[in-house]
């Protein structure tokens, strides 16, 4: 019986070793995996380069992983938020690198990455600053940049429900680029609030296909990053 | 969010309202963070328009009652919204897919500065301490077919937002198609800035004085503005 | 209100042009709208680029649209399958064109045209005769050739239940192209089993959405194309 | 689709069977039409595999009774099928972002010839007025991790399918691990074809003689084969 659930989130996360290249689902707040962050956390692997649209707030969840040190590199578009006090700071002094990425850029990036497309063009960032270094081609009079798939060692994302075969749900904006990321990581690790059995979910409905997660952990009843933030609550 | 109303001029909730009159029924629209969000609230009577949020929804409605909502159900913002009848969610590729591929037909941002070849500055200020963060903003403005920007008219400092030469990063060259300001409508032509419509009681002189590039009367109207 | 149901099929292919690059959703008769296509050769226009990943079947279809000397080109991945006798005919008697492309790159070209990706690599067909006219490029020491985007003027598909927005779900595998088609064209044009008005279409399963959808036609009991062909029935 | 017992060597089914033995427990495969759709059978009890097909199902189960099933629930041979439970359904650009971006563990497939250097060649004869159709064969071996190769050790005309450099146009090169033919079990290494397991009652020299390239012994084998 194929069946991916792993026993903890801690046994989830065991073998991320240092030095990997971890994508991290969410957008802001919704759809962190925040649990399994926090089994990174405890893990201790470190000198990652963590692929996620923004660098999390407060000193929970990706924030507190970047505020332990773990991170040597984000790869964002987005590392300025609300209460993202922890990057800024590393960032500043130089302990953790920043490569920015336009946000629809880093999408396509993932899903190229997941789906063996080595490299495409876009006209995203022809003629900024964020050019600069990139090949730039011209197809039909307009000019374009060469941009490359972006894969990743792991992948931890957060989802509605799963069954055992690895099928997931999202829930509303919270899947935002878990599912590229599950497509884009060698081994993908997923929180999911209920797991079920295969054939419970319906085979039209499914948004990430089990080919593309590796292992499951239920996590019922999922910490909101929010409400930790506005407790002032750090990890650990 | 205070809206103080200005000594002259509109106020942003005011200048929101008149971008809202242009938007046409039926379009597919994005609208960025900031005054750009204002914009649905006014929008005319008997028109519908469909908002997509580049984190993956399309058919965004307005924000829910405070406290009410679902953290995970939120805008590129990362505000609270809710989800009208007939939306979809998708995941960012799908998302961004629909920003590049031109099937956005309108997208209202912010801006830092505006060029007069329509050159958008909107993401950062080149401080160089400053935190790079350019979110979607890239993205949007390379394959939304028409791009509105909405923004105060000059700086706090006085600084005039409309440029010759943005001297602010660009978020993209030539991609501004009309700019709506606290004290005019004036669209980016291929002769430069050319004024649509003045605020009330604003006159083109007031409005030349603080644009920092030609400014183009408005075709067949009078130079006072005040017809 | 936004309300996207056309009155009939003849009114919904109306404007379609002589020279129009017409892709047509299905592989072989799952998801071939073929009420459309019918509408279509009733409608008369000619010269036409089509893309599908066959060339139809029997003499109903798009099988019929060939026949009838409307389609200058076909781009597709597999023009011979059973009961496939009029393409082979046409194209053997040089009066259709024919762009051969490896399905996945096919499904990939049509994707990117939809996605405003003006060009992208693959590993597929490298070191094969499809290769040919085709730039090569290394990335980490495996060689790509360059694809490029495909667009179409207009896309005709089928799916089992739309709103009036234009979202759309599937019938199992019918699906194949016609997701990426409705992305890839100015004009997509739907029939559909079911219409129904918006709010009935849970959005955590839209497969389409609407925002790639301009006309729909509702085709209730839609013709089954093998049975047709099982018949000896031809178009008109 | 009859299947009469060879003089010599294995008949499709017990090739079919053969290949079925080797699929691992829990792996995602993909078979190719003709010989391959007929390895599914075979599977040995007690494992489970995850069938994909590339016009977007996986989970993919055995065909449905003649007669029955769905027009629209077909596999790439377009030939009925149905889904198992904790199948999914997909579009064609999903369907081979898992074939290119190596999500597949497995693949097998039909050939005309394969070189030694596991050159596949499966989808052209190369005559002038053949209609050209590749199919996803071409992606499939880009992508899938594994190719595993089923097919008659020799043509009806009894030429070698197994050879120096394929003479018909290619679907891949340098792309199958593994052949399995109704004579024998061959792997493709980086010294050539190497002998892994000969058919009951053929031996080393019977098949040597029927493969137009080197072929290396059984590792630590008998050369007749038939220890």
């Amino acid at each position: 019986m194929i069946d991916k659930r792993a026993a903890s989130s801690d046994e989830a996360v065991a073998d991320i070793f240092d030095g990997a290249t971890v994508m991290v689902g969410g957008f802001g707040e919704a759809g962190s995996p925040i649990e399994l962050i926090h089994a990174l956390i405890d893990q201790g692997a470190t000198d990652l380069t963590v692929v996620n649209n923004n660098t999390g707030s407060g000193e929970v969840g990706l924030a507190a992983l970047i505020r332990a040190g773990r991170v040597s590199k984000m790869i964002c578009s987005y590392p300025r938020t609300a209460n993202s006090t922890v990057f800024p700071e590393l960032y500043r002094s130089g302990r953790t690198a920043l490569e920015l990425v336009p946000q629809g850029t880093l999408a396509e990036r993932i899903r190229a990455g997941g789906a063996g497309i080595p490299a495409f063009y876009t006209p995203t960032s022809v003629g900024t600053p964020l050019e600069e270094g990139k090949e730039r081609r011209t197809f039909a009079h307009r000019d374009f940049v060469l941009e490359y798939g972006l894969s990743g060692d792991f992948a931890l994302i957060k989802c509605r429900v799963a069954d055992h075969h690895g099928n997931l749900l999202y829930n509303k904006t919270a899947r935002n680029f878990s599912p590229i990321m599950a497509m884009a990581a060698a081994i993908t690790i997923v929180q999911s609030g209920e797991v079920v059995a295969p054939g419970e979910i319906d085979p039209e409905c499914v948004v990430t296909p089990g080919i593309f997660v590796d292992r499951i952990v239920t996590v019922s009843n999922p910490v909101q990053e929010s409400q930790l933030v506005a407790q002032g609550a750090s990890y650990p | 969010m205070t809206d103080t109303t200005p000594a002259i001029g509109l106020t942003r909730d005011e200048m929101a309202r008149r971008v809202a009159l242009d938007i046409p029924d039926g379009s597919y629209v994005n609208l960025g963070i900031g005054i750009p969000e204002r914009v649905a609230a006014y929008l005319p009577e008997g028109r519908e328009v469909i908002y997509h949020t580049e984190n993956g929804l399309l058919g965004m409605g307005p924000s829910p009652e405070l406290d009410e909502g679902d953290p995970e159900l939120i805008n590129a913002g990362k505000r609270r919204v809710t989800a009208l009848e007939g939306a979809s969610f998708f995941h960012h590729a799908d998302s961004f897919a629909m920003i590049r591929g031109g099937h956005i037909d309108l997208c209202v941002l912010g801006a830092l500065q505006v060029s007069q070849h329509g050159d958008l500055a909107n993401w950062s200020t080149g401080e160089s301490d400053a935190i790079p963060a350019v979110g979607g903003a890239m993205d949007l403005v390379a394959g939304v077919r028409t791009i509105y920007v909405v923004t105060q008219h000059c700086t706090r400092a006085g600084e005039p937002k409309l440029v010759e030469i943005c001297t602010y990063p660009l978020t993209g060259p030539a991609v501004v198609d009309r700019i709506y300001s606290d004290l005019a409508v004036v669209d980016v032509t291929s002769d430069g800035f050319q004024l649509v419509e003045l605020a009330q009681g604003v006159d083109f002189a007031y409005v030349a004085q603080r644009t920092g590039a030609e400014l183009l009367p408005i075709r067949g109207g009078s130079l006072r503005g005040d017809a």
